[in-house]
């Protein structure tokens, strides 16, 4: 009788499966009513041992597989893993490869942050906006495959160099398809800046502050939108953003109305940078030798990723494999601001606030082994087991 | 500050600590401190706001590069088996790179201070060491597994040197 | 401040065409550059091994039956293939390619993943050899 | 118009049982059709939403843990059966209702809301954090926008001066300009009272799926699935029929009937696809804030009218 008073605690968990999340992880709200009251987070659902990985297979396989972290941002997992490898190596790559990297590493900030615009926009219950935004990155996915030779895993990295070069009537294709999504950002712009609906479901919504996003150490858009400038593309200029430099877009906003703004600015500053680099193409070879063994060394290799910093060390021991190799994802970063910033807010809020740091949760997962829920005796297999098991259950 | 200055500035800062300090690449620059000497440092390069930390590396060394480092110190223990680990804190200021390395002396002894009290998003990280390496991280606040399965067997480092998976094969 | 700020938009695609291409009826042909099956031509091989060494997903194996006489036969299994085109830039002598116009692979069953390249009485003799337990091992069925 | 059917047969074939399932089903489809292709889509084929019927009447119904099994069960036929009881009170397809008295109109604006509240039932029956929820927002929704949806409705009522839809119908036929012209706030109320009651986007926070799933019917499926979802298909055409009749000028025959009610559909179909989901929170401060008292005003302005004779 006494309890009577004490009001019921709810947990809300959401994942590992769940229509808000588009990879698996698990979140475990405790909400009063509406309004959250505590948040935990346990990832490590996509862990797929590729730093383990890394130091069984040699330098070229590793390029691939380093690739295969994520699946939105891929090109930037390689270009930071090569140019790491390439200081080991002490080499150096021509200005034209490194040029067709950044211009690769630009469209895929595009349609990263075109995608990420879409998925908020379906976790705000904004079909509209979602179908749109995702059809025009269409265009940008179409110029990728066009230069590349793929739409997600480019591929457009060697050690020492690029793949693909840049025609004329690609630099073409290129500039005439960034007329038409810079016309179409500027109409999302609009829309995400005045429709009412929309802001309602952003204003004020999931507030960052300056000292929060500090102390997290928050990363990217997120840390961008809350007014810290923090840029490695400015800060540590690789490939050639010393000669092509990007503008720091930055907002005081620190809700999630800024991380729209963040974003959808830096689609424009992007498009400016691409236009500039195709414009004035450095000439010169695609690829330069590397060898096959790299002598003892360590490096430690960082990239904007459209998320945020990306973060690799490399250390090598004279052999053809790697020592060890360490990634740091911008994700992993921005967690703890998710379960920090939740805190005080409507449930209704949750999705967009998780997609307000565009989570990736393969990212944040890497490493070690192949593990199966089923029962049995032993629970972790071998990749030689797990593709035996494959076999025999689809014959 | 261009990153000599940086170089400069957090060398003079950890000078009390530094037992070498060695710069692997133009931008990138290992200082190695006794494990004692961890949170002072770390509480100077904050007070000095140098840089933020971006990521802590966890690296095994098998026995016989345990026994000759790279960068030869006082450490480590002539008495160790099966190697050692090395803890990488990677501090970063505009294109600086700071490792600030600390080196338990065995793998008897993996014991390094957590240092999330003075940086609270290194929970992260050190929730990693311990799964994938096994070393003790002491005072850190939450010991929960983060990205191995719940039901992952105990004492078992997948990123230790020695780790190549089970051996026996499961019965399927 | 205003309310439905999409509605020009959605006014237009009313009377517009859906964006959707109906892909099995109507197709679109691929970029250029598109990766798509990997195609091996025996004539130049120096069987230099390094596709097979390079190949991040173990898709290729080169059996070598005679060096000199350019006896060579690959055996490519496309559903290990993540397609990434390291071994057509590892290749110095042009052997390997991919077919961009040749993507649409999917099968239930493991054989129309199996090629094997090569001239066709040595592409035999290697099945042949394999049906008998030979030293080659066959691709798994 | 004065077709005598047997009440059996008014309750199985037409306006009730298969007539109304049929063509709600239908009209979902032209719904997420509409939808579709303004945002560029193609959308489903025609049979999809019948398809979608046969495939949940065809699966396994589980009774989940922790539920009352009567109620659990009970539920959606009841809710079913409002339906379609409702639609023997509505001239449907331009017919003349199957059954009329004084007062239905208050007896089939219940009967539309037997749905919601046995949605909400069933969500609150079972222990699913997600139903619960659910629930409750379906509830609190239900009671933001039924005032504003009945006070709209109650206009074309006090100036036919019955509430019997017939007579309602028929004044309407006489003076359908008249009711656009001086009530053009109660037809904009009741429309998006019908969006709300429907749980279409924006109002679809009570089934928002990137937050509870699927809101109060997470728990169900198979029949009782099946049974909410035609449930809510009739309850569209119901709604519509309703909306027609009163401010569009009646509905006199079937052509009437089905430019009238897709035409309707149509502008149901921009609203749905033009904003954001709104919280449970502005949703329910919208219907208060805005919707109840211009529906007031509307009432206010037509009793004032209707006492100087201008009406």
């Amino acid at each position: 009788m006494a309890n009577q008073t004490k009001t019921e605690k709810f947990i809300i968990p959401i994942g590992p499966q769940h229509p808000a999340l588009k990879e698996p992880g698990h979140f475990e709200f405790t909400v009063d009513g509406e309004i959250v009251t505590g948040a935990t987070a346990r990832l490590g659902y996509v862990h797929r041992g590729i730093e383990k990985g890394c130091e069984e297979r040699n330098y070229i396989q590793d390029l691939y597989l380093l690739e295969r972290i994520c699946g939105i941002c891929s090109h930037v997992h390689a270009t930071a893993y090569a140019l790491g490898v390439e200081k080991l190596a002490n080499v150096t790559v021509t200005p034209r490869a490194q040029a067709i990297r950044q211009v690769v590493a630009e469209l895929e900030r595009i349609h990263s942050h075109m995608l990420w615009l879409g998925v908020a926009a379906h976790e705000a219950g904004f079909e509209t906006l979602f179908m749109y935004s995702w059809r025009d990155r269409e265009t940008v996915m179409d110029l990728l495959e066009g230069l590349t030779g793929n739409r997600v895993h480019y591929s457009a990295n060697v050690l020492g160099g690029v793949k693909c070069d840049i025609t004329p009537e690609q630099r073409d294709a290129i500039l005439r398809g960034l007329d038409y999504l810079d016309e179409r950002m500027q109409y999302y712009m609009n829309v995400v800046t005045s429709d009412e609906t929309f802001l309602g479901r952003t204003r004020g919504v999931g507030v960052l502050t300056y000292e929060q996003a500090e102390t997290l150490g928050s990363v990217g858009p997120t840390a961008r939108a809350s007014g810290v400038t923090r840029d490695i593309r400015l800060e540590s200029p690789y490939l050639v953003y010393s000669e092509f430099p990007v503008k720091v877009i930055l907002d005081d906003g620190c809700d999630l109305l800024a991380r729209f703004v963040v974003r959808i600015k830096e689609l424009f500053e992007s498009s400016r940078v691409i236009r500039l680099i195709v414009d004035n193409l450095p000439a010169g070879e695609l690829t330069v030798r590397m060898p096959r063994r790299i002598p003892e060394n360590e490096a430690v290799s960082r990239v904007e990723a459209p998320r945020g910093e990306l973060f690799y060390y490399l250390k090598s021991n004279g052999t053809d494999m790697p020592e060890r190799i360490k990634v740091r994802t911008p994700s992993i970063c921005n967690w703890s601001s998710v379960v920090v910033t939740a805190i005080g807010h409507k449930l209704a809020d949750i999705p967009m606030i998780l997609a307000g740091i565009d989570p990736c949760f393969s990212c944040s997962d890497r490493s070690v082994q192949i593990c199966s829920a089923s029962g049995g005796v032993s629970k972790i297999w071998t990749w030689e087991q797990l593709r035996q098991y494959g076999i025999e259950y689809y014959r | 500050m261009d990153t000599q200055t940086a170089f400069q500035e957090v060398t003079d800062l950890l000078q009390p600590w530094a037992r070498w300090t060695k710069q692997v690449q133009p931008n990138l620059l290992t200082v190695s401190i006794s494990r004692a000497h961890l949170l002072p440092a770390v509480k100077a390069l904050i007070d000095a706001r140098w840089g933020y930390l971006s990521a802590i590396t966890g690296l095994h060394l098998p026995l016989a590069a345990a026994l000759a480092p790279a960068y030869d110190g006082p450490e480590p223990d002539p008495l160790i088996t099966g190697g050692s680990f090395v803890v990488l804190y990677h501090f970063c200021n505009g294109d600086a790179v700071l490792n600030l390395r600390v080196h338990p002396p065995s793998i008897k002894d993996t014991r390094v201070p957590s240092i999330c009290g003075l940086i609270p998003s290194a929970t992260l990280y050190e929730r990693e060491l311990m799964e994938m390496f096994g070393i003790e991280v002491e005072g850190t606040p939450d010991t929960s597994h983060l990205l191995l399965p719940d039901e992952w067997p105990d004492g078992v480092y997948p990123l230790r040197k020695d780790y190549h998976g089970p051996a026996a094969p499961a019965q399927l | 401040m205003k309310i439905g700020s999409m509605f020009g938009n959605v006014i237009q695609s009313l009377f517009k065409k859906p964006v959707t291409e109906m892909y099995p009826f109507v197709k679109k042909s691929s970029p250029e550059r598109y990766r798509g099956q990997l195609f091996f031509d025996p004539s130049r091989c120096t069987a230099c091994q390094l596709c097979v060494k390079d190949c991040p997903a173990e898709a290729l194996e080169l059996i070598v039956i005679d060096r000199a006489a350019k006896k060579i036969v690959m055996h490519y299994q496309a559903d290990r293939c993540t397609f990434c085109g390291q071994c057509v830039v590892d290749c110095k002598f042009d052997c390997l390619n991919m077919d961009s116009q040749r993507w649409e692979l999917a099968a239930t069953r493991k054989e129309p993943f199996t090629f094997f390249y090569g001239n066709e009485a040595d592409v035999q003799s290697i099945l042949a050899s394999a049906a008998q337990g030979g030293a080659q091992p066959p691709a798994q069925g | 118009m004065n077709l005598s059917i047997s009440p059996l047969l008014a309750l199985l074939i037409f306006p009730g049982g298969l007539f109304i399932l049929f063509v709600g089903l239908a009209y979902e489809w032209v719904d997420r059709k509409l939808i579709a292709q303004l945002q560029n889509r193609i959308g489903p084929r025609w049979f999809q939403p019948l398809a979608d019927i046969v495939k949940i009447l065809a699966k396994e119904e589980i009774t989940p843990d922790g539920v009352s099994p009567a109620l659990f069960n009970a539920l959606p036929v009841a809710a079913l059966a409002a339906v379609l009881t409702a639609a023997l009170y509505v001239p449907m397809a331009g017919m003349q209702p199957s059954f009329s008295f004084r007062g239905d109109l208050i007896v089939t604006l219940y009967l539309l809301s037997m749905i919601t509240i046995c949605i909400g039932l069933a969500g609150v029956n079972t222990i699913d954090r997600f139903s619960v929820l659910g629930a409750t927002r379906t509830l609190t929704q239900l009671f933001s926008y039924e005032a504003p949806f009945l006070l709209a409705l109650l206009g074309p009522a006090i100036v036919a001066g019955s509430w019997q839809i017939s007579d309602i119908s028929a004044y309407a036929r006489g003076h359908w300009g008249l009711i656009l012209l001086t009530q053009p706030i109660s037809f904009i109320v009741a429309l998006i009272g019908l969006m709300g009651k429907l749980e279409l986007p924006p109002f679809d926070a009570p089934e928002a799926e990137t937050e509870i799933v699927s809101g109060a019917m997470t728990e169900y499926s198979g029949r009782g699935l099946a049974l909410f979802h035609v449930a809510r298909d009739a309850e569209l055409l119901i709604g519509l029929t309703l909306i027609a009749t009163f401010f569009l000028g009646g509905i006199a025959n079937p052509i009437e009937f089905l430019l009238k009610t897709l035409g309707l559909l149509l502008v149901m179909a921009i609203l749905q696809a033009l904003f954001a989901r709104l919280r449970i929170d502005q949703t329910v401060g919208m219907w208060w804030r805005f919707g109840s008292i211009l529906a007031l005003v509307q009432i206010l302005v037509l009793v004032i009218l209707k006492s100087i004779g201008v009406l």
